[in-house]
């Protein structure tokens, strides 16, 4: 399927989402949060709660207090110089002693040690990562569309089970999801969990007890199975630090989601959206992007340019954290009103135009949520269209619909129904890709070049008014934010000129190649 | 009135059809597992249609069966909430006319419920379907306060407001929640005399006006709900208790 | 939606058609069936039965005996010389009294009331057609597809019921299914029917309560609906002739199908088909041919080059019968394994093929129905890809497919999923036609050009061996019939030089220009 | 063995999936009524997910309801029929040590029944999804009369060719004509006392092995059946019967 694209309408989108992504990283870079410097921890390997369940990272950081500006990591350093691990230190924080700060003198070591601390963080990252490429190796990876589907029982174990017989049925990518509104405090829980509403949390156990039940069923079914979870919310960087270190494959993670659908501060967004996407990319971790969710506030047919738009700009975001393009996973959705006349033709449009757009980005493709209802025969048959889109204009990820979208999380033959029918449809219309081509000037060719045209325009608005503005005036899912509203904005912090955090001395240097993979 | 009885495609022949998962392997037993299931659950002549493997002990089936029993309409006087169909302007006489200030209406989809889009569909001026929302209404004065709003912000402002209605969004329904949410602001409202001070409304896909009156609420809206009818229910209700207070007084 | 043909493959193909179905024709004029002679009585105005429950037209053929080969149109015509009706001179033979061959100076005189007979039974006929454009004028005409439902409750109350509820629903075009094996009875049932196996009988009675039953609901739906049934099986032309006078609008009515899947005599179909096809083209009925139905018993991936040879001698015959293109409703259908790799390529393929090669036939489209199962929830999907295919390619007569076409015969509700399905796919994907075309040498253009060439092989090889012995090969539906085998050989008589027949006389002059319409 | 119920997505939640239509209007306590319905038919939590006009007096619905009770796997006994897994060779070798002579079986669709694509699956050569018809069996002598053939011409066919079993096939089943048809040739051979000459084995669609018993039927296959299992089936029945019989005689 090819498509008659104007280049250079398409080259200027790309400049125009570097001015926009220019400013909101020069941001990030003057700014820390307390999620930034709680990750920190993480990664030197900090864990666990107190008596009261405080998880040790945020005991560490609300020792900082006002010292926020200037980063964990030289206090804990030095802490550590008698010898001590961090999780040591922190457990000794937590049993009231004081984290002091360290003395001129110390300050070398302390930053040697930090930097020691980090290098072993990042090697431990590289051996997920190696394992990854290594299991992909011996069990072969699917053919796209990579079949996506989501367990959310709301408790781990049943979780893990329905995981392990997604995957006995078909499916490729598995996401967990997590409870409602996880995503609104500001730490992540410890250890396994068996409630949650509409699915449970993400912790650094459940990845672990996740991942090994799909490990374990890998060589059953000979192809190699990826878990998916959500580095968002307040808490975006800890959670992509801890999938790092549990071989997750996929996190959502959207520079913009937990302003728009979640409330989250700005400015708290921008922050941890630059150091999470760091790590992901380190870890080879494939991202998926939130657009499709502008389509469940704002019409599908009318904001078809905001998802593209956005693309452009979560893509630049992306590429300047060091994510290469094969990590990008841009997501778009299929949420044009399905009694809409030419609905089916307009979804073909789109999916055919995002493909052309970002050719190397592993697309994530998102199934009809939003119109559908209890008429659960109508819904399978919407995700039977869905599947034959996504198939037809090379879809990379597919997130299944599920016949009950519209009642209640996914049953187990729900899932299997969906898996079912992805299967069958992808295979009987794969060589539809090579054998239709769109009519030049025909409707389909003509709605796609008409979106793309008004994605450019709203980018030109947005590089000119700027990020903060554009959100403020609710220009994506119409959903106004203001740049001082929101929850986390008290655990943002200006960069004092003492700030230091060995992993962005460690990974900053390399973000530009890095990208470039 | 006579029981009436499911319809296939002959009146009178009951035909219900069902899907389910048996936690049992998909063998040589499994239709009859399937079968002496339906049986046990009363129904008469079931037939198992498919049969398929959901993993490796779950057998997923689809069936079709006669109920053995029917139900009688006579016996069912619950509904949905049933309002006049006033239009825009004719409801905003109304509380012109007969309240002779504005209606305050408050309205937020609580605790930890961050599905919006359907209060906003109802309050929001672009309305549903075509159907403007409350903030449209001159006589009304809409307040949204959006998602994951606790019951006791919801009960501080409506009070600040002074306001007519509280309109309550409950979307999830895993484990309950919707009705844990529900009854805790119900509690709360009590517990507090507020009660009596406010038409108490909510809504959510899986609502039912019944279920609503259950947990204490006036009245429940359900899916596809416009906001005409939702602001005609509460003009007329608002309006008789006014009225009722008033000749109560004098 | 385009695709490159070797024209003059087709041209090839049209002749060879021809050169098939000359020798066939030649068959059909020089014989005569008790079926053909019923209808001559039938359409002289006699109906009812004997105490006995005889329908009275078999009575007479019955009365002729070995006479049969002269036709019963001058014994008849004869008998009401001295003023009775056809009925009363049948009820009188019904009665005991004899059938006489009328005296040498009887003749012109029976001859001349035979054909004023034929004339007045013509001028009905063409009155119902009428009635039908004006009703079309009234209410409008649907747009393509035409929406294509059947009922079968075996109760001609409850299908006339569903009829208007399909109607309501959306239906443009009710089929009302027979009884099991009404095909292989030798008369055509009295009156309405309450009962029968997956369908009731074709009778007059239940044809008039259906139509009915339809032109009730007409003004509320605001449009014509069409009513349909089976002019097929051992009475071909008197079920014609029954729904020329009740005004149907289409009838199943192929010159194979009660050989193939009836076990039929070929020499007593080929006959009877030419009569019932010439009084469809009169009446104005639209035929449907049976080729779907090779597809249920041989695979549809290997034999549909069958499918399109059978169209292509099935118009040949029709047209030879006095039916114009417009009223050639040729049958095809989505029958490939959905489990095969490739599949939904090559249907729309094949779809596209059949649409292109036939540009003035209102193509009917048949649903999945052999390679359905009791999972009701892929049979809905296979559904809505039969749909999107036949909107995608421009079919004419959509038959619905049902949710639970491998479990029984439709419930109403399962009538409203399909309708609703279709609906919504077909206003959906509409502007699909004229967006998409076939990548020129890609997979689909070349699926279509290889059965069409497999397509004028196989015609070839009939030409060669001749109809008769083609079906003796079983070269279509992998069904193999012998000239003399079958059901129904009996009822067929070569015509004597004295046969006379006075609705082949007056129509057969017309045929080849009504033909050209 | 306690009860095992559906599994939705927790173990015990035991819930299932319905739909259904109600001849009545969808009208404002349409809801009410399927819920009653589904209360009377037993179903716990009943939710009503779906709600459409099928006529003007016509409900359709979809729900969702935990099931009342569930059932015991260890009440079950009946089952599929079970044959060893033999291969095509296997097969006519034990034809040929066993019985020493060619398996002659019969078969048609009978009576109205006109559907043959089941029958000859199992009995010509083609066979189904890639394993052989027993047409194919050097051991087994396979007779198969078609299409709509009356169960008095099936028992002579059968009677002639000394068949050792006939194999019937019934495909359409409403008002359980199949049950009448397969009644009827049961029937006719204990009124020629030829019951226990043959091997007696149906099959279709809406088959199953102890519908088949019901009848009076050996064996019943029901959908996907493969020529080779039901061969398999035969040969060792065959095989136990005569050897049974012989050892009778001597
Ligand atoms: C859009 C959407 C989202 C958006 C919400 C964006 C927003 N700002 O609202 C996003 C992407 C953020 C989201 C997130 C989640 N969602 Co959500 N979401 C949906 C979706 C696709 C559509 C809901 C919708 O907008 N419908 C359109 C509106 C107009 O319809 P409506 O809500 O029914 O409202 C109408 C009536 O109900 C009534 N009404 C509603 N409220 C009120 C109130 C009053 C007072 C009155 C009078 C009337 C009324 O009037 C409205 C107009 O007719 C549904 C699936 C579906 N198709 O229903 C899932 C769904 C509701 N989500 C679900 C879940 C589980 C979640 C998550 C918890 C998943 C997760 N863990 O990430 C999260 C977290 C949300 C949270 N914390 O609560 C589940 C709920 C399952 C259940 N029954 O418990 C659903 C059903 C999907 C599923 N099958 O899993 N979701
Ligand atoms: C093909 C077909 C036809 C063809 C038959 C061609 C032929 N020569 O067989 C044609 C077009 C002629 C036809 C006509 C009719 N059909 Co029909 N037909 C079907 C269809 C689409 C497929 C059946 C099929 O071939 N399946 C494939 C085979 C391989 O599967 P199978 O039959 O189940 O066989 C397997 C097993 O059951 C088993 N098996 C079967 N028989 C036997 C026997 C033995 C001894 C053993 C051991 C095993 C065994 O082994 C086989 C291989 O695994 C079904 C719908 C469906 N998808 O099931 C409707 C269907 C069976 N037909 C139906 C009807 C009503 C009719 C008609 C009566 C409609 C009408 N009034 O015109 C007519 C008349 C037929 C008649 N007089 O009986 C209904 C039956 C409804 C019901 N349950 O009562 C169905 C279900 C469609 C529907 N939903 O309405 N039909
Ligand atoms: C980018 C992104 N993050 C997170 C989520 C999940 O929401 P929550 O933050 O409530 O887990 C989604 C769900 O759609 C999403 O798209
Ligand atoms: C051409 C044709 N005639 C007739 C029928 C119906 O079969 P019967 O002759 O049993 O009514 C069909 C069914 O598919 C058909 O396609």
């Amino acid at each position: 399927m090819k498509l008659e694209l104007d280049s250079g309408l398409v080259a200027e989108a790309h400049g125009l989402a570097d001015e926009i992504a220019a400013p909101v990283l020069d941001f990030a870079r003057a700014h820390t949060t307390v999620a930034i410097e709680r990750t920190v921890a993480r990664l030197f390997g900090v864990d666990g709660v107190d008596d009261l369940g405080v998880p040790l990272p945020n005991v560490l950081v609300d020792a900082l207090g006002p010292r926020l500006c200037r980063g964990l990591a030289m206090p804990l350093a030095a802490a550590c110089a008698d010898g001590r691990t961090p999780q040591q230190v922190a457990e000794a924080v937590a049993a009231g002693a004081p984290l002091a700060d360290p003395p001129d003198e110390a300050l070398p070591d302390a930053r040697r040690l930090a930097a020691r601390l980090a290098e072993n963080a990042d090697a431990a990252i590289l051996a997920c990562r190696a394992e990854r490429s290594r299991l992909i190796e011996q069990y072969g990876d699917p053919s796209t569309p990579w079949i996506y589907v989501i367990v959310a029982t709301g408790n781990i174990r049943e979780d893990a089970r329905q995981a392990q017989a997604a995957a006995r049925a078909g499916a490729d990518v598995v996401a967990v999801i997590r409870s409602t509104a996880q995503s609104l405090i500001d730490y992540v829980p410890y250890g396994e969990t068996t409630e949650g509403f509409g699915g449970t949390y993400a912790t650094q156990a459940n990845f672990r007890r996740v991942r090994a039940a799909l490990d374990e069923v890998m060589p059953e079914v000979g192809r190699y199975l990826r878990l998916t979870n959500y580095a968002s919310g307040l808490c975006m960087p800890e959670i992509a630090a801890c999938g790092a270190m549990e071989r997750l494959d996929m996190m959502l993670n959207d520079s913009m989601y937990g302003i728009l659908f979640r409330d989250i501060n700005p400015q708290r967004t921008f922050c941890d959206q630059y150091v999470s996407r760091m790590i992901n990319g380190r870890a080879g971790i494939i991202i998926n992007t939130g657009e499709d969710n502008y389509l469940t506030t704002a019409p599908g047919h009318e904001a078809g340019h905001t998802v593209i738009a956005s693309n452009f700009i979560n893509r630049a975001l992306a590429l300047a954290a060091g994510i290469p393009e094969p990590q990008i996973g841009l997501g778009h959705a299929f949420e044009i009103d399905p009694d809409r006349p030419g609905q089916l033709m307009e979804e073909w449009a789109i999916a055919l135009l995002i493909r052309e757009l970002f050719p190397r980005c592993p697309l994530k493709y998102m199934p009809p949520t939003k119109h559908v209802t209890g008429d659960i025969f109508r819904t399978q048959s919407l995700g039977t269209l869905f599947n034959l889109v996504g198939v037809a204009t090379g879809q990379h990820i597919q997130l299944l619909s599920i016949l009950t979208e519209a009642v209640h999380t996914p049953f187990m033959s729900d899932r299997m129904l969906a898996i079912q029918d992805a299967r069958r449809v992808f295979e009987a219309a794969r060589p539809l890709r090579e054998s239709l081509q769109a009519v030049p000037g025909g409707p389909l060719e003509q709605r796609a070049q008409l979106v793309l045209r008004e994605a450019v325009e709203l980018l030109r608005q947005v590089a000119e008014a700027g990020m903060f503005e554009a959100v403020e005036r609710g220009w994506f899912a119409d959903t106004p934010r203001p740049r001082d509203g929101g929850r986390g904005l008290e655990g943002v912090a200006e960069r004092d000129p003492a700030y230091m955090n060995p992993f962005l001395e460690l990974w900053e240097p390399t973000l530009a190649e890095a990208a470039s993979a | 009135m006579p029981e009436i009885v499911p319809y296939g495609d002959t009146l009178g022949d009951g035909m219900v059809q069902l899907s389910f998962t048996l936690p049992a392997p998909a063998d040589a037993r499994a239709r009859e597992l399937g079968l002496q299931f339906l049986r046990n659950t009363g129904f008469l002549e079931p037939q198992i249609v498919h049969i398929g493997a959901a993993d490796r002990d779950m057998t997923f089936y689809v069936a079709y069966a006669r109920a053995p029993r029917g139900v009688d309409p006579a016996e069912i006087t619950a509904s949905e909430v049933e309002a006049p169909e006033l239009s825009f302007s004719q409801i905003n006489a109304l509380i012109e006319r007969e309240l002779g200030r504005r209606m305050v209406v408050i309205g937020a989809a609580i605790e930890s419920d961050a599905h919006t889009v359907g209060i906003d569909a109802i309050m929001n001026m672009k309305g549903f379907a075509g159907d403007y929302g409350l903030e449209r209404y001159p006589w009304i004065e809409a307040v949204n306060l959006g998602a994951q709003v606790p019951c006791e912000r919801l009960v501080r402002e409506a009070q600040e407001r002074r306001a007519d209605a509280i309109l309550v969004s409950q979307v999830v329904t895993q484990k309950q929640v919707h009705a844990r949410q529900l009854t805790k602001l119900v509690d709360l409202l009590e517990a507090e005399q507020l009660r009596d001070r406010y038409l108490l409304v909510c809504g959510g896909p899986r609502l039912s006006n019944t279920f609503a009156k259950e947990l204490g609420y006036d009245a429940g809206f359900g899916p596809g709900s416009r906001p005409s009818h939702v602001a005609a229910w509460m003009a007329r209700e608002l309006v008789a208790r006014t009225t009722a207070a008033r000749q109560g007084d004098g």
